[in-house]
């Protein structure tokens, strides 16, 4: 293939769509740092972005090529593109080839593989230790993500091998239902389980300490989303249409399911539930997207907006402190997606896909999807359950119950996130801090003006 | 001198102020504070679990007076803060030995 | 038209629109939502996310057909395009043939038709009650805008029949003028003037709680609107450039009138004056952004700013409570875009359009586009009316004097904003929160930890 | 050239790059708002907003043609592009012609002439005079930036003539190191030396008021930056692939090295230490992106995270008050940027590039980039300081100390950005705010409800 | 009649007041206050500099009681709120002239 | 004992912090407050309309000391608050029972 066969439409497409993928782990950094209580919410946002930085970078000297690398295993690629060093105008195959540049679709993946370990960050809020969590960061993603996006993601080199054994059962996955939102949500069920509840946990409310943080999030993260699912279309076709336009009707159908049930549950519908059920129509709809029709998206989200909602409330039940609902949004979420697929799949939108139960497709996609759903999540918890413990065992995974008491933010990150008050943030603060020798060391604070 | 300290609800400071200017006391402190009692706050709702917050939002008024204008004072800022219903607050009133206006280092009554 | 002609750059950029535009309407949520008051601006912000969840589900099932479907009738489309179960492989026809897939086209109008009933919400901050609201949304955008668009946007169907009566009368209104902003303002005074004035109104100033929020909003609104004008040539062309280009400086225009106007008047240029006078520009050159030249763009961006400046106290002058300005930012800069391309038309950047009076074009051009504006502006007038009037006297449409004072985020979402202080936001939650028997549903606040 | 032949994908590629572009001036002024203290953000925030308003403005009438327009020299353009009046058709020429209208080349380039300036503001936080600031703003564009940006990014015009003397010398600025980094650096060091240092500098914290809100900031602007980066390509190719994928994997490297210098230093790495290495790298990476490999993007990023984390304390020893760190965090980073090249530069990835240091290329990269560096700082530094002196001496350019210490955004603004608390934002506005005479002007007081 | 007014943790709020509770007093007024004493609080980082904040987050507890029960509330609650550690707080009691309840008008023990 | 309790401006807390600190008061405990007076607020505008915030940021400092030195710590803080213009606040002291030192139970002169 030539060079000068780069679609310029398909290249913009994906380009942008990077940058909204991009655009989601900020997005869900304020999503979940507006969920959890002021002391903490600099450290849960430290955590996605964080989680951006050490990606990103393994990603370049050896995640991409272990997920997409050329090679024969159906478990992961190679190292053959290491140090993303080729010139800019090598096009990108996957399966089939995409008239696009390689090092767009690389970018566009790592997006993706960016966020995953971000998602898992909210079972966890309030108690990790930082340098900890930056361990795990890049452990997890070595031996977890990078292998499960190949399985899932990698549609075969040229020579027709190497296709990931999933995607070769034919798991029918458009945006990573499996490999994003099922991994995170096992992930953050195995690091809920290794952490322990918060102090606290099932006694206090501990209930969102801005709200309008979570909405900012939320609106980020639907907007992000769009890049994320018609993205994965590779090109700017009628399939990425298809996608765009399931997203946003799940999404709303999602909302609408998850506060019907607050409101006959609660008898109020809350602004956390309407941001807590998009999140879950957007992740119910991920792996379905390219599959469905319209009307069949809606059904989908409001299922899962419903479910999730009802979800959310388990870890009360069965005692582990998922703090900000990984399992119950993400998992679950994940789940109900990836298996309405076998119902509502049908090849009269998308004759690349396989027709479902409710269209005389019989079990055998739902079969399809079920493998690949409890696959990853089995492989998931288990690997994340002996890197936690291994962390927990060698340097220690949870701060103490005093740091925690105080706030994780003051004592991993030496801030407080906010100082809108009259006293302390009125701009006297020589008045309320003192300075420690320390300041002496650039000589910053001796009376001027 | 006396201090005279109120608890009402926040709603009502306005009308203590204009009650408290129409019989001559042009001072007060006003700080935010959160009344336990009979009153009950609202409810709010979480991951569905319901909550009662069980602290209300008040106002708390402290007033510096003559101590012989003590009983006019508690008078009028009850008249103002009444609504009659549960978590109209409390009003009290305490000695004060001194009381000094920091610009002017004048003490007593003149620094009112 | 057969698929393979796709043209992938015009479907890039629609897809990226569209994405744009749905953030527009969270950005709509956080700019209403910053200027109420710290106990409502829940309230504020669910009533623009629940609208994308309403309208978008009633977009699959028979809004998009009832804009765009095909049909003979200037007034409203049809039922054939219910479901949106088109192929991915369907192409655009509006006027003349798109080649880009239909469901981008139906993606990109469908965030038109969310965020113009969410623009009306802002008419009556604080005090609507949120089921009320839900219903007035399905009912309104069913008889109010998914005709109205019809009439505007609807250039017919291939047979060369079916164009919405306002466009086949030449009323030039490129991104919806019209359709959107005038039609959103007359309802939002319809709706004021319904539900009534707030307690307090004229008495306290009920300044914004939190203009970062604001701006945070300004700013994504301004982002997004380049997808919403730029996006509304459904391609990547020299109109969409022009229409991007136009929307910038106008705004840009409209940020110093007001600025203007406040300094003269008041003394102090304000952040709010700032935000309000980029959305007043906005507004304005909706209608206008592809017909007009870029310094004409900077005038009319200019009068927007500094009229909407004058016109948001008129609310005070005529007593009815448009709460956070939709009439004096949207009816009035709507009128102001609306009116000036039959000032500032010219063919000389936009052979479609027509000369307007400026231009040798006399005054034809100019009552086209009064008969437009005007009569979207009556029929939304009076038919929201009715709307309100009929939710008024049935389910009741506002809230409690009692639960407007205590704050509508808590009397109808059982929230509050922000919980940020030392005392409630600790985290010692359990010191102020007393859990009713109700927690015991789900067991979840015995002791533990 | 004719107009059937723009090419929709690099359109697109290019509208949604600008967008982005044009969204990095809110997220500017988030991340700076947030960094001053609640007293001053919304005065930080308008620094930003209305000077998008008046570049904006000015592009039209004279910048672009400045900056663009055709002539012979070297050091400025022309006039003959005033008013933008171009039709919709004509298409692109910058030393070679870009199948895209110019007008989105006009608007892409706008929003660079709009965020140099933005930057600067940061450098004088909580003491200017906003009118002082405006006047400034217009000045310092039209006789600094839109003659520099000629200098580094007008590479000719159709007869070969009218390239900038640094583009014509062969400086490698991809997007813009020198010409908005180092310029804005360069001038931010010079107004704080004009208008001097705030009171209480060196002595009270003046920490960040709302780390939330820099993180909003900080996030908008990463994913605008792709805009900025990866749409300086003027199409959607390889090399936009490439500077993407940099812009990104830089960036995390940036994260790490500021995170790790303050780990070391200090035992605590901090959130705004997550958020300013994220800027120092994106800065850094903005003139290398489409020149180097991602391996050495990474390695760039670190060394930008690490330096800039130091370079920040330079102002508590030289006692300059550089309020939000521009100096540190432009200049600094925008120099290792520059300058990277010159070593990691390489035909290998881009076959428009030079080899450097490391390549084989010897010094002469490394000498050219220097020029190319020194001269924009030199010239930026020294001009910036006369404008600056200027205003001071006839409007004056710092407001009152009394002003300053009860806060700029009141005594500027007569605003304050929040009103959270339980009593004066629990809406009961009447008892807290007494209305002047003034207030009968529009009649809006008298009690009503 | 006497004004009880605890500084304490803030944490401790909740078994100091269900320590009332306990002795039958069953109002009280919460405000947030900081504290500036032998405790010394967290430690902030920025730009490489380090500050020790010197007030730390405290809670104000004022309880109006009869005379007799000074000591009993005092305490009750000073057992509730020690944890022994620095920075545990204070309780002082001071006399009270009058108390009157806003929505009735009582006064005196009534108006508790 | 006594109870000497100040309204300051809020920029003053830290001159006031230090006067006490050189006369041997090493406790103290503050609040924000909001005064009302002789003292205006600033000025905000709202769409067209003008408001002057009638209550002023302040500091409130209570310290607990000996009745020997209420004189001259009110004077200390008078002398440290001082700026000359409207709006400086008050001081004023009052009697106290007792103190309790929650920490250690410690009571009267001792808990100080
Ligand atoms: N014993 C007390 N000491 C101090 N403050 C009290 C006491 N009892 C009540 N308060 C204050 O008075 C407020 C109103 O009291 P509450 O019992 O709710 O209603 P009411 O005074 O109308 O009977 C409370 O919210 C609290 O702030
Ligand atoms: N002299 C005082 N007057 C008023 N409050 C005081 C005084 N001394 C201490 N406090 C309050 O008591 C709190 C605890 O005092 P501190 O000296 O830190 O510990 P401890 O009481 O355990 O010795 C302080 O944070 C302050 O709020
Ligand atoms: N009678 C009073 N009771 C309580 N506090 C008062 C009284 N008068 C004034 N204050 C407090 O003192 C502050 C300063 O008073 P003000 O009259 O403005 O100036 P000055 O004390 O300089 O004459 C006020 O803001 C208020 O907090």
């Amino acid at each position: 293939m030539d060079v000068s066969e780069i679609n310029t439409g398909d290249t913009a497409w994906v380009l942008a769509a990077s940058a909204m993928v991009l655009l989601m782990t900020p997005g869900l950094a304020f999503f979940y740092g507006g969920m959890t209580r002021s002391k903490s919410t600099l450290n849960m946002m430290m955590m996605s972005f964080v989680t951006i930085g050490i990606v990103s970078v393994l990603w370049v000297f050896y995640g991409f090529s272990l997920a997409f690398g050329v090679g024969d295993s159906g478990w992961f690629g190679s190292f053959d593109l290491s140090g993303l060093g080729s010139s800019v105008n090598s096009l990108t195959f996957n399966g089939t080839p995409y008239p696009i540049p390689l090092l767009s679709f690389a970018a566009f993946q790592l997006m993706f593989a960016v966020i995953t370990p971000a998602l898992i960050s909210g079972a966890i809020a309030d108690r990790a230790r930082f340098v900890s969590w930056c361990v795990f960061v890049g452990v997890w993603v070595s031996i977890v993500y990078f292998p499960v996006a190949h399985w899932v993601f990698d549609f075969g080199n040229a020579d027709g091998k190497g296709a990931g054994w999933l995607a070769a059962a034919g798991v029918e996955d458009f945006a990573g239902g499996t490999a994003v939102h099922i991994n995170a949500g096992a992930a953050g069920l195995a690091l809920a389980i290794v952490l322990g509840r918060r102090v606290g946990f099932r006694r206090d409310p501990m209930r969102p300490h801005n709200l309008s943080l979570v909405l900012v999030g939320a609106g980020l993260l639907w907007f992000g989303w769009f890049g994320f699912n018609a993205g994965s279309a590779l090109g700017a076709n009628g399939l990425a249409a298809l996608a765009f336009m399931n997203t946003q009707v799940a999404t709303a159908g999602a909302v609408g399911g998850w506060l019907l049930v607050e409101r006959v549950r609660d008898k109020h519908a809350t602004s956390l539930g309407a941001a807590s059920g998009a999140v879950a129509g957007l992740v119910a709809i991920t792996p379905a997207c390219a599959f469905v029709a319209p009307w069949a998206a809606v059904v989908i989200g409001f299922l899962a907006g419903a479910v999730c909602a009802m979800a959310v409330g388990l870890k009360y039940k069965l005692n582990y402190d998922d703090s900000l609902d990984v399992v119950g949004v993400h998992l679950v979420g994940g789940l109900v997606g990836c298996l309405a697929i076998g119902f509502f799949g049908t090849k009269a939108v998308n004759a690349a896909g396989k027709d479902g139960v409710f269209y005389k497709g019989g079990l055998e996609l739902l079969g399809i999807q079920a493998k690949g759903a409890f696959s990853v999540l089995a492989f998931s918890f288990v690997v994340t359950l002996i890197i936690g413990f291994a962390i927990e065992k060698t340097m220690g995974f949870r701060i103490s119950r005093d740091a925690e008491l105080e706030g994780i933010d003051v004592s991993e990150h030496a801030e407080s996130a906010y100082e809108l008050d009259g006293v302390t943030g009125s701009g006297f603060g020589g008045g309320l801090a003192m300075v420690t020798g320390k300041m002496t060391r650039n000589d910053s604070v001796e009376g001027t003006a | 001198m006396k201090l005279v300290t109120a608890i009402i609800k926040p709603f009502k400071l306005d009308e203590v102020k204009q009650a408290l200017e129409a019989i001559g006391v042009h001072g007060m402190t006003v700080s935010e504070a959160s009344g336990y009692g009979r009153q009950r706050g609202h409810t709010e709702v979480y991951r569905g679990a319901e909550y009662t917050v069980d602290l209300v939002p008040k106002v708390r008024i402290e007033v510096l007076i003559e101590a012989d204008d003590a009983d006019r004072v508690v008078d009028a800022i009850v008249a103002a803060a009444q609504t009659g219903r549960i978590g109209d607050g409390k009003v009290w009133c305490q000695p004060v030995d001194t009381v000094v206006r920091v610009r002017t280092g004048e003490r007593g009554v003149d620094a009112l």
